[in-house]
């Protein structure tokens, strides 16, 4: 029956719908666990912007230790990684630079913005030299206050990012 | 004073290997082989500022250190601020040093403006300024053994280190920035019972950290990497005005708690560390036994302190310094010599502050130290020389 | 007041700043620090000035000629070794801008404690062409090494240019700075 | 020192640290014991009492509007703008208040300094991590509240070393 229904022309049809069906059946479900993947792998780029990489190394330390959360310690290379913890000031001789390193990161991929100076300038708000944030450069997915922030808001931070991550849709990036 | 230096940017080696081409890659000048690598900005290795390395193969002819990534102004912004607020911003280039890179600025004030400090205050402010140094280089070490590939010496002094992150806090209420220190004092008294828990921590803390000999400074690895690396020679070290650990692994003692002692220091026993080797291993050394000094120093300044008193005196609102007054300041940070020069011409905010920070200072030894160096010991040579970025640029 | 020197209100500080002249009386000089100051003013008379003689700080001012022989003389005679700081002051009333050598020693244990202000003064331009007006100065970098980095700073932050640098590029700033030299006080930052 | 056993000595002292207590803070089941209640300021004597300096606690009950936080924030960070309130309060004639954004503040403490009427103190409370930059700006009414925090994890030394109980 199938093999008259189906013919040359029309093979394409075929597969298209058949595609449609698989995607209805098993869509849903392979979103969860694509997000589930992500939420428990983020890999940090290792880019320090300022002074706020000392809390980053500490939140990375025994005593609060990320990778708990399966935020693995920043070492791999950026192509690999998908997420970028902005920690700190970004001068104007660092904003194109920390756009390429955004721009050369593959998708889906993430931004925390820590510490004051990232997220409004902070302490630097009238200085010739600093950007007012990082709005500008990058899109924000979650901010952490502090100047600098303690670890454990860091990792509040991380915690609301993952929250965030099994909201989204999986698929809006594959 | 009789050879001369060459500059950063003339400096060259001479190898015999320079000269030869490798066959059959159709070469056909000297320069062709040379290759240009630009380490960091985004770099594990580099932290927040760019070395433009040219190599030979293996072996490092020039390094030209490219800093001000996080060049803010703070120098700048200083004279549109009073005295009272520049102490959250003159903080930040070291933040995880952040009382004796205050301390000169606090020392300064109080010479321009005249102001005598209790005696509690003094005894305060040394302790603060101690277990900051600790912070300090328990953070470099930790970053150290990361440069070395050596993940141990990261988690142990990074861990070792909120060990006294907690007494601060104690202290000052916050983790790093502690905005503690203030001209005429600190901002406030101890917590009770303090001195119990600061003495039990930090005879833990010195336990601890003479274990690290036998995993990092007696480890044959570590020893064959950084020996003989990068070596200074004391007449270099003098000439080029290096300060702190780099200049005394060269041989010199020079320590300003001993030498040009401020608050209440001339009353403690100091001892200072002093290597002639001058070679990577040195300078990763002296730190480690600073912080053992340090411990000694604690201890004597919680025996000392007087157990009751005022800790800040009350200052005017927007204190005025005298008509064209200038001061400069210096003490022993973590790194080194860290001083101010504050020009003051009687208004509330100073007309001039310059910040003569170590970091800077030690930074144009770099070129020398990597010329002839292989690129892998890169790393050890550079994070050596207690280099910190944010505060260079300031 | 309770609490504070925090409140910056011009209008709550009603007292007018008077001027007053720093005060003439003799007080008694510190004899180390006096005893450096004069074996300058001895060899080079009136070509040099003591700014300040203060406990173990000396300031000694010279004119942008004299500049190079005087710390020719520190290094030889003084003992002095390195510097530790160069800072540019700028003063646009007197049209000049002051450059700050703080020079410290190692080698000489009796001078541990000290350091020698030597300063000297660049004319000033209104609208600057750093490198290329008569902001200039003779380099120090070939008696003191340690003063590279520094210059290269105070000619980036001021505009200054020191004839005989080796290296006077750009340091700290960004690749594309079009503006007036930052720490200048004509340079103003924005809102203030 | 031979290369062997300077290498069986390092590995040596690494393998004894099998045996000690785990340093780990388990963040959020628990949380860091702090001195006090936070940080508080006595303008009486000019001294400041020991504590977390984390977000700031007001009492609408003391607040005149006198903005004189938010003149010692000007210097700073900029953090603290004075909000028209709607409610009357005997002490408060202008009907203003703090307003803090913490996306800039930098958690220096001047303003609790600056405050002499006992009106604004700091609290333990730093968990303040958001989506949104609005999230991050306080309005009085939120700063009223007290924050709940259970704090009670706290380092212990003993012979097998530190841990978090």
């Amino acid at each position: 029956m199938l093999k008259d229904l189906v013919t040359p022309e029309n093979a394409n049809v075929f597969v298209g719908k058949l595609g449609d069906i698989l995607e209805k059946a098993i869509g849903k479900p392979l979103g969860y666990a694509i997000n589930w993947g992500r939420i428990w792998s983020l890999w940090p780029v290792h880019i320090e912007t300022a002074c706020c990489s000392v809390e980053f190394g500490a939140a990375s330390s025994p005593r609060y230790d990320v990778e708990r959360f399966g935020i693995i310690e920043a070492f791999g290379s950026l192509r690999q990684c998908d997420l970028i913890v902005v920690q700190g000031t970004i001068t104007r001789k660092m904003a194109p630079r920390l756009r390429l390193v955004y721009d050369q990161m593959p998708e889906p991929k993430y931004v925390i913005a820590m510490g004051a100076c990232a997220i409004t300038g902070g302490l630097y708000f009238d200085s010739y030299n600093v950007l007012p944030g990082i709005d500008g450069v990058i899109p924000v997915d979650v901010y952490v206050p502090g100047c600098p922030p303690r670890p454990e808001t860091l990792i509040q931070g991380c915690i609301l990012l993952q929250e965030k991550i099994k909201r989204m849709k999986a698929r809006t990036f594959v | 004073m009789t050879t001369e230096l060459p500059t950063t940017s003339e400096i060259q080696i001479d190898k015999p290997s320079l000269n030869w081409l490798p066959p059959g890659l159709g070469l056909q000048k000297v320069d062709e082989r040379i290759m240009t690598l630009n380490v960091g900005p985004q770099h594990p290795g580099s932290g927040h500022m760019r070395l433009i390395v040219q190599i030979d193969g293996d072996y490092i002819i020039a390094c030209d250190p490219d800093p001000g990534y996080v060049h803010r102004g703070e120098e700048k912004m200083a004279e549109y601020r009073n005295y009272i607020l520049n102490i959250p911003h003159l903080e930040r280039p070291v933040i995880h040093d952040s009382c004796n890179v205050l301390y000169p600025y606090v020392l300064g004030v109080e010479e321009l403006l005249g102001i005598e400090v209790p005696e509690r205050a003094k005894y305060v402010r040394v302790i603060a300024s101690e277990l900051n140094r600790c912070i300090y280089i328990m953070y470099w070490l930790a970053i150290y053994g990361i440069f070395l590939g050596h993940s141990t010496m990261f988690m142990w002094p990074a861990g070792d280190r909120e060990l006294l992150i907690d007494l601060m806090e104690k202290m000052t209420g916050a983790r790093v920035t502690h905005a503690h220190f203030v001209p005429g004092g600190v901002r406030n008294d101890l917590p009770p019972n303090f001195e119990e828990v600061c003495l039990r921590q930090v005879n833990y803390f010195e336990k601890r950290i003479k274990e690290y000999a036998a995993v990092f400074y007696d480890n044959p690895i570590l020893i064959s990497r950084t020996q003989d690396t990068g070596v200074l020679s004391r007449q270099d070290a003098i000439r080029l005005g290096t300060t702190g650990s780099v200049l005394r692994a060269s041989g010199v003692d020079y320590d300003l708690r001993k030498k040009e002692p401020y608050d209440v220091y001339d009353e403690l026993d100091i001892h200072t560390n002093v290597m002639k080797e001058g070679d990577a291993y040195a300078r990763s050394k002296i730190p480690w036994l600073d912080m053992m000094e340090s411990c000694n120093i604690i201890r004597q300044a919680l025996q000392k302190m007087p157990k009751s008193g005022s800790v800040r005196v009350k200052l005017k609102p927007n204190p005025k310094g005298k008509v064209f007054d200038s001061v400069y300041k210096r003490v022993e940070s973590g790194r080194g010599s860290l001083g101010y020069y504050i020009v003051s011409d009687a208004k509330p905010e100073p007309y001039r502050l310059k910040m003569s920070v170590p970091s800077f200072r030690n930074l144009i030894a770099l070129p020398y130290l990597l010329k002839g160096e292989k690129l892998g010991n890169m790393p050890s040579v550079y994070w050596s020389l207690n280099y910190w970025p944010v505060e260079a640029d300031r | 007041m309770s609490s504070d020197s925090e409140t910056s209100v011009d209008a709550e500080s009603e007292e007018t700043p008077v001027v007053k002249k720093p005060e003439e009386k003799q007080v008694e000089l510190p004899a180390f620090e006096k005893g450096i100051s004069d074996k300058i003013i001895e060899k080079f008379g009136d070509k040099v000035y003591v700014t300040f003689v203060k406990e173990d700080r000396v300031g000694i001012g010279t004119s942008r000629e004299n500049v190079h022989d005087v710390a020719e003389f520190i290094r030889d005679a003084l003992n002095y070794d390195h510097v530790e700081s160069v800072s540019g002051v700028d003063y646009p009333q007197d049209k000049e801008i002051e450059v700050v050598y703080h020079i410290g020693s190692y080698s000489d244990p009796s001078l541990a404690r000290q350091i020698l202000a030597l300063s000297t003064r660049a004319q000033r331009e209104e609208n600057p062409i750093p490198g290329n007006d008569a902001t200039k100065l003779p380099t120090l970098r070939d008696v003191f090494y340690s003063v590279e980095f520094h210059e290269r700073e105070v000619f980036e932050m001021f505009g200054v240019y020191f004839e005989g640098h080796p290296d006077n590029r750009r340091l700290l700033l960004p690749e594309d700075w079009a503006d007036l030299p930052p720490l200048r006080k004509d340079f103003t930052i924005k809102g203030r | 020192m031979g290369t062997a056993t300077g290498i069986i000595r390092a590995l040596n002292s690494g393998i004894k640290h099998l045996a000690i207590k785990r340093f780990t803070l388990r963040y959020p089941e628990e949380k860091l014991k702090f001195v006090g209640d936070g940080y508080q300021f006595d303008p009486s004597t000019g001294v400041g009492i020991a504590g977390l300096k984390g977000r700031h606690l007001l009492f609408h009950d003391h607040c005149t509007g006198c903005q004189l936080c938010s003149i010692a924030c000007e210097g700073v960070a900029e953090a603290i703008a004075m909000v028209k309130v709607p409610e009357e309060h005997k002490h408060n004639k202008k009907a203003i208040m703090p307003q803090i954004d913490y996306g800039k503040c930098v958690f220096c403490g001047l303003c609790v300094d600056a405050c002499p009427f006992y009106a604004l103190y700091m609290t333990n409370d730093y968990e303040l991590s958001s989506f949104s930059k609005e999230g991050l700006i306080y309005t009085p009414a939120q700063l009223q509240v007290k924050p709940y925090v259970q704090q009670d994890s706290e380092i212990k030394i003993t012979d097998r070393g530190a841990s978090h109980g």
